[in-house]
């Protein structure tokens, strides 16, 4: 009987997170269309038609080279006979894995660090604060090709890059919420009463900057899957594996760019909604961080 | 004030000397010697070597290290191997096309960013918000290069209200920075690709100067500025405005070093003879000495601009003091 | 204080480097806040001690650094006999059980993410209490103590479901649960509103009583102290400038800086005629401290002699001491000349 | 000179509206001084923002009016509203600390409200400034200071000047001191209280401690849940107070001046839920003389003595009251009484959770 | 059926590195297929993209490590001559680590061929020589060539006219600035774009055929070749061939640099000598054959070479270029020397160069050609895509480089007249992309597994829709194609048809065998 009349704890990020989604039309969109996103990356293999190699050609037995949208091939076909909409499906799995694997990285590796620095102070501290500026003194794009070139194109290098040069924004971040948290009463009455420096940071830290370091990871994941698109499309991305920003850069140099609408449009569009949706999402985050951006 | 700045320069000048040995070693380690891309196949053996002795590509890493950084000392960045000619007067010359490009975007987003943010805030719950911050996310999500290749197509191409192409119409002559940059031609080149780089800029801006206003109009002295009669523009851009845009211009200036790497995007979709395409080309030809400097002094640039965040910062908020 | 004292402070500082830069590491002559400064106490078993005195007189400071959240600078504080330095694991953790204290904020206090079970509980399984029944009895238990009756109903609830003087009674249970010797409060009540602020300080009081806890009680509020305190130390820019017993302090203050405090407390009595003390109201600054006496920028009786002091705490009354060098009948009005104090520029 | 009737102020909350200030009617007279007191949350800023017509967006005045000076106050068009601020009527804010702009210097800030609001020229508005400066006990340079550069006092005295310096028929201090160390709120409650005599100000005082009032004010206003609880003469109400809150206050007040300390006695319970709807006393639930009446018709507001006011329907058994109010059983009953409550709403609570 | 265990040791795994999409697209897309063709039956081979570099620092390294690759030569002009194709790059001297011959082909037979070809300096008996050695290398099948692409290029025909059309070299040859004409006066000086990057002026330093071909405009040669690709007398009135190792070429008279200076033998002997002595240079390969320079007389200069080179007049004296000695010889060493300012011979003489932007030249009045075009630009563009906006836009008038097929058809359908201005011009190519096989590894040592190898590329797809038609098809072995009209032996290749079930037949001929599991074993 205790049990059904549990308290639900309505200062939790979460329940913060879902009333606000009852007011906030943008962010509900967001959400279902994450949503929608995530469920045809999981199942991109079943729902994607056609290879993103395969070859389709006419009954008669010609190729169907740049054919636009039709029932066969919702988006269309490439200059090689190729299904648009079956690359787009497939690209989703990429973009939402690079997206998440490198944002995943990079809040874990941000966040430790970020927690450390913040929470022991002094010249540990300092030390870190040091590293974190000479990663801010990395120009991203640069650096990616660089590192592309050293480790040869490939999905992993991409994230392995993004994930290097992004860990310091949140690092930096977490870093200067976990002074303030140190700071808070709560957590001195813990040391009072014992508490080891681990115990605090997880059960005490951890779960103040974990809506924080979600808000990061947001936009981390938008920040790589754009940064996979751009390294892509400059030609320095990984031929092998479908992925949105591949599609376009095919598109681009097979010089069909202007003249098949369907077949730049479509992964264009993917991207904007996808990291539209994680913004509006993100958004929403950020009421739940930081109170004041509430609507009333 | 000044001491501060010079401790930040020397702890500058050692970053830049980490991010230099970092950035070397990351050239040596790159599969495929400059050669391979220097020279034509059917070319012998023999000459192969010859060039990497010119260049000094025999030597062991450690000496070449030890040039590399004597010569880094004296600001020498050495010869590139495509150019034949000095690193810093390539970079020299391709720097103007890239800052002004980058700067007429940051204030595109920045005149835009800021004026929609302050509005917005005020403005709080309207129809018009979310609209504004809805645009500013689209274009925030957007490729820039694919939004690029849309403004050609529909601005140059369809509609033919601006060049497609390029910094200046072909042929146009004039040698001084005045002759080439300053000019009605030079800006019909540079409205289409600024306005595009300026879009996908322009979210920061906006939500910074947005939250940031929301922040400052919950402040005490907003509320007393009210009490003291004073009429709401005065209040919206002499007392929120001016202490919201604190953060923003810090953020800008983080930006603009930020941005400066970015622009190769723009630049190809462009053909904008700026920097960044130059690093490109610098590093699938393997030419060191040219991918390093620019490399370096982006570096550079983004630190300097930290610092001139902070100092701006100081300058704007009299609270603040460095020592 | 006849018995062996519970808490004995000897010359306790603590100094705040002020961080600059890299160029600063190589200095010898660090640039120090000298938030408590040679600060010597004994309280005995039972005692609640008052720690009044202005904002950054290092009230906190002292308290925390008792509690060992902040590391000493210099200075020895022995708890029940068992000097703070003892540095095995063993001894760090009977010192936690033995030293609570309970802070200001109630709205900050309480973690907002554990309910006020996990709460209470947290320090029991900290200290490596298992068994499951025990610490539900004993967060009852505290709980009743602190005043929250049915403890089962206020089990379950998060901080944000309760008023503030519910918070500081659980922060109260808390700090209790593992029955310690000495309890820390640091103005346990300044945020709460003035109607229930009577139910913590009795509370406190009874904790005492039925508990045998000695007590520190920091707060600028001379009245709760006073009602409260069995003795008073007022601090001033991290010295003890007066000590005595509560209601001597308050009636006879022998040092002016107590002086002006006692006159400036409101009072809820229109009749009441208070002695004017008028004195700069700029509290100097931190890091460069004036010469001798550190009252003597703001004195109204400053003399030169003044410059010279050396802060020795001199009995005037019965048990009542003063760091002045004057007694209240030989303070004449101030001679020496004011530096402008207080210009924090 | 103002005349408040009926006020009422609500806030739109999430999930329906918060009656932060209800039916609050009082007078104030040329040159009086009126000190408003009450717990946390019961409406005092409300009511100063209102008077300025100041709410925020979310807040409205639903009933009442504010005459100042014969005029109405309420539905003024804001133009004509913006205007009467920092003139006719100033504020003086609760936290000196965040209510000086800290881009602009402290002059600037004076000067900027004094130009606002009159034709002076920049060399004129200075002077004036310098004038009231030396008022508040501030040296002319301390214009040319930003606001970090100054200690909390001598904010706070900067922002008393600045309401001063258009000579302001009202000025009203909200919470002028809460931020303020003892002795800093000493020295600032003796200049106001000297700056008050010698100007003709009214002015308004708000604060959350009673002995405060009783050294600045000679009328107080004792407030509770959003309303007017008792209006007395200062030294009326210090020596027999009506109202059951007031006697509860007088309990829960340490003094310093008492010898041989009484225990204190707190009032149990916590201040209503303004957000849900109220009936009867707001403070019967923590009375200790509560009667059923009590819990369903809302006592007026009535002179008990001249320029005297308690709303509590059994002013006549005051006496009494007085009496029992002393012993702490009292109140302990009160608590008994609550604690029960709650038992008996989490039984219903658990049998709601059983039928589901 | 025989058990697993008794047949053939299993083909290994395969690597086959392709170029990157944005390279060659055909090249990653046909290593693509072949990976897919040879799982069918039973051989694992990974299509990996590969940078450029990466690529060459592979294929010309120590390790010699790699099974197949995809690449191309180029077809430049000179290489119409067969001595490249034949010789440089099948050669076994040359297969070894650093040499052309990356495929590691090896055949005595062929050898003596290939050797013999260069000394002959009898043409037809050279063509015979040549024709066997093709033969050889379509039946051995060293390298599978899968196609050569057109030269599609286009041009402003609204505005110049009496282009020249040149095979390897297309529209921006060495004879359209020379001969074109404008057809207005307004509009004089051409521009002509590029999408690759001219980075250097200096011709000692010059390492691309992009930086060539301006160069070769500025500075001038003693032989050009015509659009016919006959040696034609340039700065030279003509040669002798004194022996078969001394050629005297007279110079012509009157000629000057674009700074006033006249042009003299020793400028010619001076820049001979000074890129004989350059190991490492461009021309080192037409250089490595002369013995020794010198000036005869005033207009003579006399050539001695270290062996009889048939190729000579056509590649060497066509390919250097003369240089103002009274410039040169100050700079100290000439590779480094910036040359920012180039001073040549040439019929045009430089103007100015915006790295990245433009090189603008104008003609050089005192020329002895008359030239039509005041000058031209060379305008460079980030992307074909760029440059197609511009032809579009009618800011280009001549184009550099071969158009992608993309790019023809849209100017071919001509949507909206936008384009009803520009004529495309075709010419085939002689160069050729292949899949290059290390012909010293299993399973490539194997022949009959590279004739059948070469049942699995599917050229029709190759050609037809890859490079929607603008190419020829390739084959096994072809190395000199159709293009070139006097030197390819029309009975090759021999193996250019895509059958899968004919390669298994091969193979199973040659005694690979299936196992179990359906892999392909190496016969016994
Ligand atoms: N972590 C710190 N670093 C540097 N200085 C500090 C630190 N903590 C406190 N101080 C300084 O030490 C002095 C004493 O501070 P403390 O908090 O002990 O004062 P307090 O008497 O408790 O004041 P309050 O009444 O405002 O709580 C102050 O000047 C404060 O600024
Ligand atoms: N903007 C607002 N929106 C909603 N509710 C508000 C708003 N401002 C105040 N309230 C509520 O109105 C009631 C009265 O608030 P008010 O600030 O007037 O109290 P107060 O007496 O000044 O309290 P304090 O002593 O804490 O300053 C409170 O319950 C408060 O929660
Ligand atoms: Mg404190
Ligand atoms: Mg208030
Ligand atoms: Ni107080």
């Amino acid at each position: 009987m205790k049990m059904l009349t549990r308290h639900i704890n309505k200062q939790s990020s979460l329940y913060v997170f879902l009333s606000n989604l009852k007011q906030d039309k943008l962010a509900l969109f967001g959400v279902v269309l994450l949503m929608a996103f995530v469920f045809v990356g999981v199942f991109s293999e079943q729902l994607a038609p056609h290879g993103p190699r395969d070859r389709h050609y006419h009954e008669e037995g010609g190729i169907r080279r740049l054919e636009s949208p039709s029932w066969d091939h919702p988006f269309g076909t490439t200059d090689v006979g190729r299904d648009i909409f079956s690359q787009v499906i497939l690209g989703t799995r990429t973009a939402l894995m690079v997206g998440f694997l490198a944002a995943l990285l990079v809040t874990i590796v941000g966040s430790v660090i970020g927690i450390i620095a913040g929470y022991f102070g002094g010249w540990i501290d300092s030390l870190l604060m040091r590293v974190v500026d000479f990663f801010y003194a990395i120009p991203f794009i640069p650096f990616v090709i660089v590192l592309a070139a050293v480790l040869q194109p490939s999905i992993w290098n991409i994230i392995l890059a993004v994930s290097l040069l992004s860990w310091r924004t949140v690092a930096r971040i977490v870093r200067s919420q976990v002074l303030s948290i140190a700071q808070r009463p709560y957590i001195k009455a813990a040391r009072v009463a014992g508490a080891g420096h681990l115990r605090i940071m997880v059960r005490y830290i951890l779960p103040n900057v974990i809506p924080l370091v979600l808000l990061e990871m947001a936009f981390m994941v938008n920040w790589a899957i754009m940064a996979e698109a751009s390294v892509s499309f400059l030609g320095f991305g990984d031929p092998r594996v479908t992925s949105w920003g591949q599609i376009l850069h095919i598109n681009f140099i097979s010089g069909y760019s202007r003249q098949a609408w369907w077949w730049t449009i479509p992964p264009g569009m993917a991207i904007v909604f996808l990291l539209l949706s994680i913004f509006f999402v993100a958004r929403s985050l950020e009421a739940v961080v930081d109170p004041r951006l509430r609507k009333r | 004030m000044l001491p501060y700045i010079a401790k930040r320069l020397m702890v500058m000048v050692i970053m830049l000397f980490l991010i230099a040995t970092m950035i070397f070693l990351m050239f040596r380690t790159m599969p495929g010697d400059p050669t391979a891309s220097m020279v034509d196949p059917s070319i012998p053996r023999e000459a192969r070597q010859a060039l990497l002795e010119r260049y000094g590509l025999h030597e062991s890493l450690w000496t070449q290290y030890q040039i590399f950084m004597k010569d880094l000392v004296r600001l020498d960045f050495g010869n590139s191997f495509f150019y034949n000619r000095p690193v810093l007067r390539v970079i020299g010359s391709r720097m103007p096309a890239t800052l002004i490009l980058m700067l007429s975007a940051m204030l595109v987003a920045y005149l835009a960013g800021v004026l929609g943010g302050a509005w917005m805030a005020w403005h709080r719950g309207s129809p018009l918000e979310s609209v504004g911050v809805t645009f500013s996310l689209i274009f925030r999500s957007a490729p820039t290069f694919w939004i690029g290749l849309m403004a050609i197509m529909v601005f140059s191409v369809m509609l033919g209200w601006f060049p497609a192409q390029g910094m200046r119409s072909t042929g146009y002559t004039g040698d001084t920075f005045f002759e080439i940059f300053v000019n009605r031609d030079f800006l019909r080149h540079l409205i289409l690709p600024s306005i595009v780089a300026g879009l996908y800029f322009l979210a920061t801006p906006l939500l910074i100067m947005r939250n940031s206003m929301l922040e400052v109009m919950s402040e005490d002295y907003i509320e007393m500025a009210r009490a003291k009669g004073l009429p709401e523009r005065r209040i919206l851009y002499h007392h929120a405005a001016r202490n919201a845009l604190l953060p923003v211009v810090t953020a800008g200036a983080l930006f603009i070093g930020a941005a400066i790497g970015g622009q190769v995007l723009i630049e190809v979709v462009f053909s904008w003879p700026g920097l960044g395409r130059e690093i490109v080309q610098a590093v699938t030809r393997s030419d060191y000495p040219l991918a390093q400097g620019i490399f370096i002094i982006i570096s550079a640039i983004m630190m300097f601009m930290n610092l001139v965040a902070d100092v701006v910062y100081a300058f704007l908020d009299p609270r603040i003091t460095y020592r | 204080m006849s018995a062996t004292p519970m808490i004995s402070i000897a010359n306790l500082s603590k100094h705040y480097p002020l961080r600059r830069g890299i160029k600063d590491i190589f200095r010898q002559d660090h640039q120090v806040v000298r938030a408590v400064d040679d600060v010597s106490l004994d309280i005995a078993p039972g005692e609640i001690l008052g720690l009044a005195g202005e904002s950054g007189s290092g009230k906190t400071t002292t308290g925390e650094i008792i509690v060992r959240l902040q590391e000493v600078t210099s200075g020895e504080i022995t708890v029940d006999g068992h000097p703070l330095e003892a540095s095995s694991r063993k001894d760090r953790k009977r010192f936690r059980r033995e030293v609570q204290m309970i802070f200001q904020d109630p709205y900050e206090t309480l973690n907002p993410r554990f309910t006020v079970f996990e709460t209470i509980a947290e320090p029991l399984r900290i200290h490596g209490l298992k068994d499951k029944q025990e610490i539900a009895r004993r967060v009852s238990e505290c709980l009743t103590i602190a005043g929250l009756k049915p403890a089962e109903h206020y089990l379950d609830r998060f901080p944000h479901e309760m008023s503030g003087g519910q918070r500081q009674r659980v922060a109260i249970a808390r700090g209790i649960v593992l029955r310690p010797k000495v309890l820390i409060a640091d103005e346990p009540v300044s945020m709460l509103d003035v109607s229930i602020r009577a139910d913590i300080l009795n509370l406190l009081k009874r904790l005492r009583d039925e508990m045998g806890l000695t007590m520190i009680y920091v707060s600028h509020d001379l009245a709760t102290i006073k009602y409260l305190c069995d003795r008073i130390a007022v601090m001033y820019l991290g010295k003890i400038v007066e000590i005595g017993k509560a209601e001597d302090v308050i009636a006879h203050p022998q040092h002016p800086y107590t002086q002006v405090l006692v006159s400036s407390v409101p009072v809820a009595d229109p009749d009441y005629q208070r002695e004017e003390v008028t004195v700069d109201d700029a509290v100097p600054d931190q890091i460069n401290l004036p010469e001798g006496c550190r009252f003597t920028p703001r004195c109204p009786y400053a003399q030169p002699e003044c410059l010279s002091c050396g802060h020795r705490l001199i009995e005037r009354r019965d048990g009542q001491q003063s760091a002045c060098m004057f007694s209240p009948q030989e303070l004449r009005p101030r001679t020496i000349v004011q530096e402008t104090a207080g210009s924090k520029g | 000179m103002l005349d408040v009737q009926n006020l009422s102020v609500e806030y739109k909350i999430q999930g329906g509206v918060l009656r932060a200030v209800e039916d609050v009617s009082f007078t104030l007279k040329r040159a009086e001084s009126l000190g408003i007191v009450g717990e946390s949350g019961c409406g005092k800023s409300t009511i100063a923002k209102a008077l300025l017509q100041l709410l925020p967006k979310n807040g409205r005045i639903s009933a009442g009016h504010v005459l100042f000076d014969g005029e109405d106050l309420v539905g003024k068009n804001p133009e004509e509203m913006r205007k009467m601020r920092q003139k006719r009527i100033a504020l003086v804010s609760q936290s000196a600390m965040n209510s000086l702009n800290p881009v602009y210097t402290v002059g600037t800030q004076i000067i900027e409200a004094i130009r606002t609001h009159s034709r002076m020229t920049e060399k004129e508005a200075f002077a004036r400034a310098v004038e009231v400066f030396s008022m508040v006990g501030l040296e002319e340079k301390r214009l040319k200071s930003f606001p970090h550069q100054l200690s909390g006092g001598m904010k706070q005295r900067a922002i008393i000047a600045m309401a001063l310096s258009l000579e302001p028929d009202i000025i009203i201090a909200d919470e002028p001191t809460t931020a303020l160390d003892v002795v800093v709120q000493g020295r600032i409650l003796q200049r106001i209280q000297k700056i008050h005599k010698e100007i003709s100000s009214s002015m308004i005082f708000i604060t959350h401690d009673i002995s405060v009032v009783s050294e600045v004010c000679e009328t107080i206003m004792v407030m509770y849940g959003g309303r007017v609880m008792e209006i007395a003469d200062t030294n009326s109400f210090f020596r027999a107070p009506y109202h059951p809150y007031s006697l509860g206050l007088q309990n829960a007040f340490p003094s310093i001046t008492e010898i041989g300390q009484e225990e204190l006695v707190a009032i149990p319970g916590s201040p209503p839920n303004l957000s849900e709807p109220q009936q009867g006393c707001r403070f019967h639930v923590r009375c200790p003389f509560a009667t059923e009446r009590c819990s369903l018709e809302e006592p007026p507001l009535e002179e008990v003595k001249e320029n005297h006011y308690s709303a509590c329907w059994y002013t006549d058994k005051v006496e009494s009251f007085r009496r029992e109010a002393k012993k702490r059983d009292t109140w302990e009953s009160v608590r008994a009484r609550i604690e029960e409550q709650i038992l008996q709403e989490e039984t219903s609570e658990e049998m709601k959770g059983a039928g589901i | 059926d025989i058990a697993d265990e008794d047949m053939g040791a299993p083909v290994p795994n395969l690597v086959v590195l392709s170029s990157l999409p944005e390279a060659n697209r055909v090249n990653y897309e046909m290593a693509q297929e072949l990976a897919e063709e040879l799982a069918k039956i039973g051989v694992t081979l990974e299509a990996r993209p590969t940078d450029f570099s990466v690529l060459l620092d592979v294929l010309y390294g120590e390790d010699m490590d790699y099974d197949a690759y995809t690449i191309g030569w180029s077809g430049r002009v000179e290489r119409l001559d067969p001595d490249m194709f034949i010789h440089s790059i099948n050669h076994s001297d040359n297969a070894v680590a650093g040499g052309n011959n990356t495929c590691r082909f090896s055949n005595s037979e062929f050898d003596i061929l290939a050797d013999a070809q260069r000394q002959e300096m009898d043409v037809e008996a050279r063509r015979e020589i040549v024709w066997r050695a093709q033969r050889i290398l379509a039946e051995e099948v060293p390298r599978i060539t899968l196609y050569s692409r057109a030269n599609v290029q286009t041009y402003d025909k609204t505005r110049f006219t009496n282009m020249v059309n040149m095979s390897g070299e297309g529209l921006f040859n060495e004879w359209s600035p020379l001969v074109m004409e404008p057809l207005s006066q307004d509009h004089t000086v051409p521009v002509v774009a590029s999408n690759i990057n001219i980075t250097n002026l200096n011709p000692f330093a010059a390492r691309s055929v992009y930086d060539w071909r301006n160069l070769r405009l500025i500075y001038d040669k003693l032989v050009r070749l015509s659009p016919q690709v006959e040696p034609e007398p340039w700065a030279a009135t003509g040669w002798e061939i004194v022996e078969d190792t001394v050629v005297d070429v007279t110079i012509r008279s009157g000629m000057s640099f674009h700074d006033g200076e006249p042009v003299t033998v020793d400028d010619v002997v001076w820049s001979y000598q000074t890129w004989m002595d350059l190991p490492d240079s461009y021309f080192a390969s037409f250089t490595n054959p002369i013995e020794s320079v010198e000036a005869r007389d005033a207009n003579t200069v006399r050539f001695v070479l270290n062996a009889p080179y048939a190729p000579f007049i056509t590649t060497t004296l066509t390919q250097i270029p003369i240089v103002p000695k009274h410039i040169w010889q100050n700079v100290g060493d000439v590779t480094q020397y910036e040359n920012a300012h180039p001073v040549g011979s040439g019929p045009f003489s430089f103007v100015r160069f915006r790295p990245g932007e433009e090189l603008v030249t104008e003609r050089f009045a005192d020329y002895f050609f008359p030239v039509n075009i005041d000058g031209y630009i060379f305008k460079i563009y980030a992307s074909p895509e760029g440059v197609l906006s511009d032809l579009e836009l009618k800011n280009v008038d001549v184009i550099s480089y071969d158009l992608i097929p993309a790019h023809i058809n849209q100017i071919k359908s001509n949507e909206g007249g936008r384009f009803s201005h520009l004529e495309l011009t075709e010419a085939p190519d002689i160069g050729f992309f292949y899949i290059g096989l290390n012909n010293n590894r299993p399973p490539f040592n194997n022949v009959d597994f590279r004739r059948a190898l070469t049942y699995l590329v599917d050229y029709d797809y190759a050609l037809d829709v890859l490079l929607e038609g603008y190419g020829s098809r390739g084959g096994g072995g072809l190395v000199i194609n159709a293009a070139n009209k006097f030197w390819h032996n029309p009975e090759v290749p021999i193996y250019d048809t895509y059958d899968p079930e004919k390669a298994r037949e091969l193979l199973a001929e040659a005694g690979f065998t299936w196992d179990s599991t359906g892999r392909l074993r190496m016969p016994r």
